[in-house]
């Protein structure tokens, strides 16, 4: 049981949304009932212990959260910057987006060459992104939203400044795929 | 054992000469530098390609090498000058022969470190709800050229890393394979040409090895070598008195049949 | 302390990259040196009592992974994609790169004996190298990137174990020598 519990709270760190207990109870191969007695087990031994996180089930899963007492200070923290920043990565994923989208998960993640999920879910819940267009069937896309749009000064994605002329030093790419590929 | 690791090995000049000056058996004294040569050319032929600086960095190896080897058939004279700038020169090669071993080791640390570094999975969990209205403005200070710069940055073209040698035929030459191949032939038809046991391959580089590996059975004394004029045919004999397996047992390891250290 | 504990705890789970010692101290208004020390022990602790998350100082910061012990479990929970084997050369300029950097690109090229722009420009598109430090006028340098720092589990460059761990033995050296050597 010691290594269950090991590898449940490795997934809980992991996860950026909720996560069902019968999810870990594939990954465990264990029943759903034992992986809920586990994660409950975790829960009340993070909060007897006094820890700085909690463990709530929350709709649809599991998920940790700070605690409640520590919120003063989180404030603090994230208001000075500590978190919540525009990364280098939601930056490449709004450029994406608004270039090229409407986008699904998986073309954003497939032209990073990285998983892109919390960085998108970062930037919905900053409406910098929005679902939509609205007509859409599964899977769902992505558009940079009209928050964006405002605060870039653009009327629309088509006034976006053409791409050619901030690609990195094309002819370098070029030379290099000259040097690269056979000769005649 | 592919050609295109050994193209790794071979890719800097440096890397060339620390390669073959740290196999065990290579003197300098003793390497021809035609053969090294030819390793080079078999190499940089193989990759269909040419490398301008890489190339010049040989030449400029190659001649620092006979420039070497020179000073070694002579005797040596303290008191001469030049011999004084040829040791400082040797003194400088070493120290960035050493350089480069450095590094290379170095970077095979880093391999590892980075691959273990690999099960380690960072949080990226999104910021909780409550504490979105505490952050600061993520556009702050963005604009929309940065957008188009990293717009730019993710969407162009990514070289390939990897030469592509998909459009090659794997090359395997082995000089012990070539041994026992001529064993064969010669051993049955006791005298051969050059030309007469090359003529099923047209690969330069299996060439060179065919070549090699009669060096290996003339010096084992399998077979006798003879030429009745400069550039003309080079006759093959085989003189029976010595077995396949004897000079297979003898025979130094070459580049191509080595497995690649880093 | 336990305070203290219990809101780096929650600042540790709320951050998105490593933390400074020093921006905790700043929000909990305590000498760098004494949050540095919960960190440690936080850290040590996490390990002692197998927790499925560990605590590391990396990149100039501290920062909560999954045990690597859980590794394994964890592959469908994370995709880290371009994660292609590094060539010999490619690891040779970081190696370079790390140790004496920031370099010029053609500082690298010098110290390889041959022409390394491909690599550096690849080792840029997979974020482990970056242009750098900022303030700096042509030629551009190089130096190893924050992301190479988190891969490597390093606090800095100046973590790096000695070069000198890395020469070639006396006997080798010795031996190069011997055969570059005039015969005596």
């Amino acid at each position: 049981m010691t290594d269950d519990r090991k590898v449940i709270e490795a997934i809980l760190l992991l996860a950026s949304e909720p996560v069902p207990a019968s999810a870990i109870g594939e990954v465990l191969e264990r029943p759903r009932a034992e992986v809920t007695g586990a994660l409950q087990e975790l829960a009340d031994g993070y909060t007897a212990e006094e820890r700085g996180f909690v463990l709530r089930e929350v709709a649809g899963g599991w998920r940790l959260y700070t605690s409640p007492d520590c919120a003063p200070w989180l404030e603090r923290f994230v208001s000075r910057g500590g978190a919540g920043r525009l990364t280098t990565a939601a930056l490449e994923v709004l450029a994406i987006v608004a270039y090229r989208g409407p986008l699904a998960r998986s073309e954003i993640a497939e032209i990073r060459g990285v998983d892109s999920d919390g960085v998108v879910k970062t930037l919905l819940q900053r409406e910098l992104l929005k679902i939509g267009p609205a007509d859409q069937g599964p899977p769902m896309l992505f558009s940079v939203s009209e928050e964006f749009l405002e605060r870039m000064g653009l009327r629309s994605t088509a006034d976006l400044p053409s791409l050619s002329d901030f690609m990195p030093d094309a002819e370098s790419v070029e030379d290099m795929e000259a040097k690269l590929s056979p000769r005649g | 054992m592919s050609y295109e690791v050994r193209l790794q090995v071979f890719e800097g000049p440096l890397d060339l000469l620390l390669h073959l000056i740290t196999r065990k058996r290579v003197d300098i004294y003793e390497v021809s530098i035609a053969t090294i040569t030819e390793e080079y050319l078999a190499a940089v032929a193989s990759a269909d390609e040419l490398d301008l600086e890489s190339s010049t960095g040989f030449l400029v190896v190659a001649a620092s090498l006979l420039e070497l080897k020179a000073a070694r058939l002579l005797p040596s004279n303290a008191q001469d000058p030049e011999a004084g700038d040829l040791l400082e020169e040797r003194d400088l090669l070493l120290a960035r022969l050493v350089e480069c071993a450095t590094f290379r080791e170095a970077g095979a640390w880093i391999l590892v470190r980075m691959e273990l570094g690999m099960a380690y999975h960072a949080r990226r969990a999104p910021l909780e709800d409550q504490f979105v209205v505490a952050a600061p403005d993520l556009l702050a200070g963005t604009t929309v050229i940065d957008v188009a710069h990293a717009a730019a940055a993710a969407l162009a073209p990514k070289p390939s890393v990897e030469v592509d040698t998909s459009h090659l035929q794997p090359i395997r030459a082995s000089v012990r394979e070539a041994i026992a191949d001529i064993a064969t032939r010669l051993g049955a038809r006791k005298q051969m040409s050059f030309e007469a046991l090359c003529d099923i391959h047209l690969e330069r580089i299996e060439i060179v090895v065919r070549f090699l590996a009669l060096l290996e059975l003339l010096k084992a004394g399998a077979l006798e070598l003879g030429q009745t004029e400069r550039f003309g045919t080079i006759t093959a004999s085989w003189t029976g008195e010595v077995g396949v397996d004897e000079v297979l047992a003898d025979v130094e390891e070459y580049a191509g049949d080595r497995e690649v250290r880093a």
